[in-house]
């Protein structure tokens, strides 16, 4: 089980993590923050196993990884959208952060919710209800899988 | 006759404007925002460790480099009492009165000092050191004037009738 | 007994004769300040009570630390600076035309014989056209804002003369090099430099300006040349007798004369990290830099890039090297395009930035990391003056600075 | 069953002899591009790996360009990371020359190649008919050490041209009425093609700008029809092309839209979606703070030519910042050359060294609390350009430069 918290459509890299931040050396040091304009509590108060939930278009804008990075340092289970922009998507996939496409999650839910995932059933558990969420492609479940696409040039 | 004791943190010659405060910081907001990097291109732990009375005992040329005024700003906010030197770059030594933050030269201490030591200064006649005197010469009256009048800005509200 | 030019400027102001070390309140003639300070000029100048400048055309208030923003905060200083103009009546403004010690001569705010002072170390240079011109702070300047007047001691005077012809790749800026590490970083505090010979008669104003702009390396107050017809040509003014006469008297008194032959110098550099740390160049060759930064009030102007254009003509710059060029003003980069040394720059491959202190302020402009080494042509090579601590910062004339950008590592220009 | 150019280029890449939608292939890649907002990133991966090995270091181009020249300790130290790896590893390796998509364009980029570029607006590419999309470092790395990578076939959305823009319409405003259109996720995971008789009245500069923006719509990358003017470019930069794929008649399009140039009208894109387009008249009167032309997307010389031809003779209003950038050394020569660096001077620009200037917003140009900025750049996302209160609007080279002489939003007939 983790904690929601709640973003509208078309969160784009800039917001999840802006550019000044992405210069930063390392992630850990920019993971902090994250959010920072929409929710500028959101990078002191996420815990480990919390979720992301989104509208549409979670990810839009540039191909800075930094985005997804900073969500997965910070503990994030999975983020659960209605849509994904495209190379959020890809390179969430890539690091090994589950995006996890889901119509009706977003409307019926509140920030601060308790909610489970089960990626291998394919769906999101929140307040007694039950929603169907979309599984991923054998191929990118496979990434995932094997921790992230890097592994695979490790074996 | 004013006289107080405090320890002191010891530097070298030239310690110019850019260590006092690096250009990265100069447009931070106020002088607090500014002074936790203080002297951080020489000696970056050195602002968080000095405590109000402190004082600063330096080599020659103290504060040489660019005008800015944030330089004895900040040392003043960090709480040091004063500056003794062997001498003074001259818009430091103008800035410095004109904030009243005392400054003294000196050109035998420094080298007679370790840092951490105490030293009492009695304005206007002398600095002891382990038993040892080291006199001070005192400041010509236009600039005693400006610190009695507790800087330039006081100077000027009372020159404007508002204090 | 007879005057230096220092006594004779101020002599003129008051209206009586002074002497080195006499204490006196000046009428000041021009202030300048830079967008770094006006917020705390303006702060300073209403917590004083002041409701007025005393004259607000005697004021100029320029841009150029921060041109174009690095920083979200950065706008916040123009926009106090435009307020504080709108409020006070301030005709005088520049917000993007360069650096302010280059507009307050080329835009013709300073006059022989002026006298001068401005929020930055590196007023001295106004000393070019024979003013005297220095550095103050923001809470000086305040106050100056609202009286129009300054109390100054009056400095003792170091007279340089310079003979001779200088060989042909020495730039004043080895000569002020040199100068500052015979003074030493403290030697000349407090005091006014004054320089004569033939050698400064032939020079130009801009090498003039060269020289004066980094006195306050040496601690000095200010730094003097005797106004000429070249001062005329470039302030665009027929020069008065009060102006012909700031000459030092043969019977002035001065704590220290030094003597130089032209001939005598060679191209050097002031090493990590103290501009008295200064070396001929023939000691320190083979060295392997990373950047090159031509620009600054210093060594930005057009004959500045005019000397670098002539070494990188039909040159490229080392692989992995850069070279950047910051103008020190408009007016000269526009005519450093328009005689083709921007181009013959451009494809050497320079990176030409917009007129501004750059990286010679170590805000933005070519910022370096641990370990890297830059010949730059501005004034100061403090620790982390361009980037970390562990910034190896080389200061050099725009000539010595083009051969070392082309080769890679430090040459003889 | 035909196949689209998109479905072509992966074909061939993929060593098959076609593929379809919703196929996930493994892919050859042609070129790899990787800039200095996460070269570093990469770098610190690289150096982490078991086995670090690069598959073929030709394909590999870095480019500086984000904060050029730098402006703090920590984008120096990346930059050296990445300067000193280029060195060790022998990598094509830029800095200064430009902004990378400008730079690739000029010097790399050929018809019918699959490239990767570690930055979103890599499917500029596709103005050559090439195949260019952005990936995040993990990908770039991938790609780097084995050559390849897996790519899944997007649908197309093809746009038919015809007619022609009318005077003082730019492909900016092509582009921009598209993504307003269809919308800021209309093309997601799809490849949108541009033809028609209506592509050939736009020149490369045109078609680099509107292939540069279609990420804003979501899409994976953009491509149009090789043509003469697409050889002409490529010849009079020393390259043939690798491919020259068209659509097949019969290929299938996920929707295809016919779309008449001539109806298109200077547009704004007003804070902060790049699909929340107005017409420029509307939002005439706003004032502003700063304005930008420049960038990847608007930084060309035919671009500098419109703002130049508008300026000359005028002045920037007094309380405005208008920084003039061009997309690369090569542009910046040039307009040197022609006079047009000089026009902007004279009349009060703020003129930098190529570079992405205020379009990333984290560098040299940027914006303060409540400033108001008016960009030809990419992006005017919420703080995109500096302060997370501040505001972007985009708009055409020619709207740029009129609101920069008017201090408030203007197009070029209102100065």
């Amino acid at each position: 089980m983790g904690k929601i918290f709640k973003f509208q459509q078309d969160v784009d890299t800039d917001q999840i993590i802006a550019s000044q931040y992405i210069i930063f050396p390392t992630i850990d040091e920019m993971k902090g923050h994250a959010f920072e304009s929409l929710d500028p509590d959101f990078a002191s108060q996420v815990q480990p196993g919390d979720y992301v939930v989104a509208s549409e278009n979670f990810g839009c804008g540039s191909s800075r990884e930094q985005a997804p990075s900073v969500l997965k340092a910070l503990g994030v289970q999975a983020v659960v959208a209605k849509s994904f922009a495209r190379i959020f998507y890809r390179n969430a996939i890539n690091i090994g952060l589950p995006v996890i496409v889901c119509k009706d999650l977003h409307d019926n839910v509140n920030a601060g919710d308790e909610m489970e995932l089960s990626m291998q059933e394919g769906v999101v558990r929140v307040n007694g209800k039950e929603y169907a969420c979309t599984k991923l492609p054998e191929y990118m479940q496979g990434i995932l899988d094997q921790g992230g696409l890097i592994a695979s040039l490790n074996e | 006759m004013d006289k107080f004791t405090g320890k002191i943190w010891v530097l070298g010659d030239d310690i110019d404007t850019d260590i006092i405060i690096p250009t990265e910081y100069l447009a931070l907001k106020t002088v607090q925002d500014m002074a936790p990097y203080a002297f951080s291109p020489l000696r970056p732990e050195l602002a968080g460790q000095i405590k109000e009375g402190d004082m600063i005992v330096a080599g020659k040329n103290f504060g040489c480099g660019s005008s800015r005024e944030q330089a004895p700003e900040i040392i003043k906010a960090l709480g040091i009492k004063c500056v003794i030197a062997k001498s003074f770059a001259r818009i430091f030594f103008r800035n410095s009165i004109n904030n009243g933050l005392l400054l003294i030269e000196n050109d035998r201490l420094r080298d007679n000092v370790n840092e951490g030591d105490e030293i009492t200064v009695t304005i206007n006649e002398s600095i002891e050191h382990h038993g040892n005197q080291y006199p001070i010469t005192s400041l010509p009256q236009n600039l005693v004037d400006i610190i009695n009048a507790g800087g330039l800005v006081k100077a000027m509200r009372k020159l404007n009738g508002l204090d | 007994m007879g005057s230096t030019i220092i006594e004779k400027i101020i002599r003129n102001n008051i209206g009586k004769e002074v002497h080195s070390g006499d204490i006196v309140t000046v009428n000041v003639d021009r202030v300048m300040i830079h967008d770094i300070f006006i917020p705390f000029v303006a702060s300073k100048f209403e917590e004083m009570g002041f409701t007025r400048i005393w004259d607000a055309d005697k004021a100029v208030l320029i841009y150029d630390h921060l041109v174009p923003a690095s920083q979200v905060d950065d706008t916040r200083h123009f926009c106090i600076g435009n307020a504080f103009v709108e409020k006070y009546g301030m005709k005088n403004i520049h917000r993007a035309d360069g650096i302010c010690h280059q507009l307050m001569t080329e835009a013709g705010y300073v006059k022989p014989g002026d006298i001068v002072f401005g929020t930055d170390s590196h007023t001295t240079t106004y000393g070019c056209v024979g003013a005297f011109s220095s550095g103050i702070g923001y809470t000086e300047m305040a106050s100056i804002l609202g009286t129009g007047t300054l109390w100054i001691r009056v400095p003792e005077t170091i007279r340089v003369n310079i003979t001779g012809k200088l060989p042909e790749n020495v730039m004043a800026k080895d000569i002020i090099l040199k100068l500052i590490g015979d003074l030493g970083a403290d030697g000349a505090t407090y005091e006014a430099l004054e320089f004569a010979g033939d050698t400064v008669e032939n020079m130009t104003v801009a090498s003039r300006m060269s020289m004066s702009n980094m006195a306050i390396e040496a601690g000095a107050k200010c730094a003097l040349f005797t106004p000429d017809e070249k001062t005329a040509a470039y302030c665009g003014i027929s020069l008065t007798d009060k102006e012909k006469d700031l000459v030092g008297d043969a019977d002035a008194r001065y704590c220290r004369v030094m003597e130089y032959r032209a001939e005598d110098f060679v191209p050097v550099m002031a090493c990590p990290s103290n501009v008295d740390n200064v070396k001929p160049v023939s000691e320190l060759t083979g060295k392997e830099i990373d950047q090159v930064f031509i620009g600054s009030c210093t060594n930005g102007r057009l004959e500045d890039l005019m000397a670098a254009a002539e070494v990188l003509k039909g040159k490229h710059v080392a692989p992995f090297v850069k070279l950047i060029v910051t103008p020190a003003s408009r007016k000269i980069y526009r005519e450093a395009a328009a005689n083709g040394t921007m181009a013959v720059l451009a494809e050497a491959g320079a990176i030409i930035t917009h007129p501004s202190c750059g990286l010679c302020c170590g805000r933005t402009g070519g910022i370096l990391t641990d370990g890297e080494t830059v010949i730059a042509t501005n004034n100061r090579n403090f620790l982390g003056r361009m980037g970390t601590s562990r910034v190896n910062i080389y200061l050099a004339s725009p000539r010595s600075a083009a051969a070392c950008a082309i080769a890679g590592k430090i040459v003889s220009p | 069953m035909g196949m689209t150019m998109a479905e072509k280029i992966i074909a061939a890449a993929a060593g098959v002899a076609s593929v379809k939608p919703g196929d996930i292939h493994t892919v050859e890649l042609d070129r790899l591009m990787s800039n200095d907002g996460t070269t570093h990133l990469t770098i610190d991966m690289y150096n982490k790996l078991k086995n670090p090995r690069i598959a073929d270091v030709n394909k590999l181009v870095w480019i500086v360009d984000h904060n050029v020249p730098c402006d703090s300790v920590k984008t120096a130290a990346s930059h050296k990371k990445m300067r000193d790896f280029a060195k060790e590893h022998g990598i094509q390796f830029y800095e200064g020359e430009g902004v990378c998509h400008q730079v690739m364009m000029e010097r790399h980029v050929t018809s019918g190649e699959l490239i990767f570029g570690a930055d979103s607006h890599t499917c500029a590419y596709g103005a050559v008919g090439a195949f260019g999309t952005g990936v995040g470092c993990t990908d770039y790395l991938y790609a780097m050490v084995t050559g390849k990578s897996w790519l899944l076939v997007p649908e197309t959305l093809k746009f038919n041209l015809t007619g022609k823009l009318n005077d003082g319409v730019y492909a900016r405003d092509f582009i921009l009425s598209i993504i307003g259109m269809i919308g800021a996720n209309g093309a997601n995971y799809m490849a949108m093609e541009f033809g028609g008789e209506g592509l050939k009245t736009l020149n490369m500069s045109d078609r680099i700008c509107i292939c540069n923006l279609c990420v804003e719509a979501g899409a994976k990358t953009a491509l149009m029809e090789v043509d003469e003017i697409t050889l002409d470019y490529l010849k009079a930069h020393g390259r043939e092309p690798k491919h020259s794929f068209k659509s097949d008649e019969d290929a299938v399009f996920a929707k295809v839209y016919d779309i008449d140039l001539s109806t298109i009208k200077p547009i704004v894109a007003k804070p902060h979606f790049v699909d929340s387009v107005a017409d420029a008249k509307e939002c005439a009167g706003t004032k502003i703070d700063e304005a930008f032309l420049g960038s990847c997307n608007n930084g060309r010389i035919e671009d500098l030519r419109v703002g130049a031809a508008i300026i000359r003779g005028k002045k920037v209003h007094p309380l405005v910042r208008f920084l003039v950038v061009p997309a690369s050394a090569e542009v910046y020569r040039q307009a040197l050359a022609e006079g047009i660096i000089d026009t902007f001077m004279e009349a009060g620009a703020i003129v930098m060294n190529p570079n992405c200037s205020v379009c990333w917003g984290s560098c040299q140009g940027v914006i303060g609390e409540g400033e108001t900025l008016i960009s030809t750049g990419t992006r005017n996302f919420k703080g995109r350009a500096g302060h997370k209160d501040s505001f972007v609007y985009l708009a055409s080279a020619a709207t740029v430069t009129a609101s920069a002489v008017k201090g408030e939003i203007a197009t070029a007939d209102m100065v």
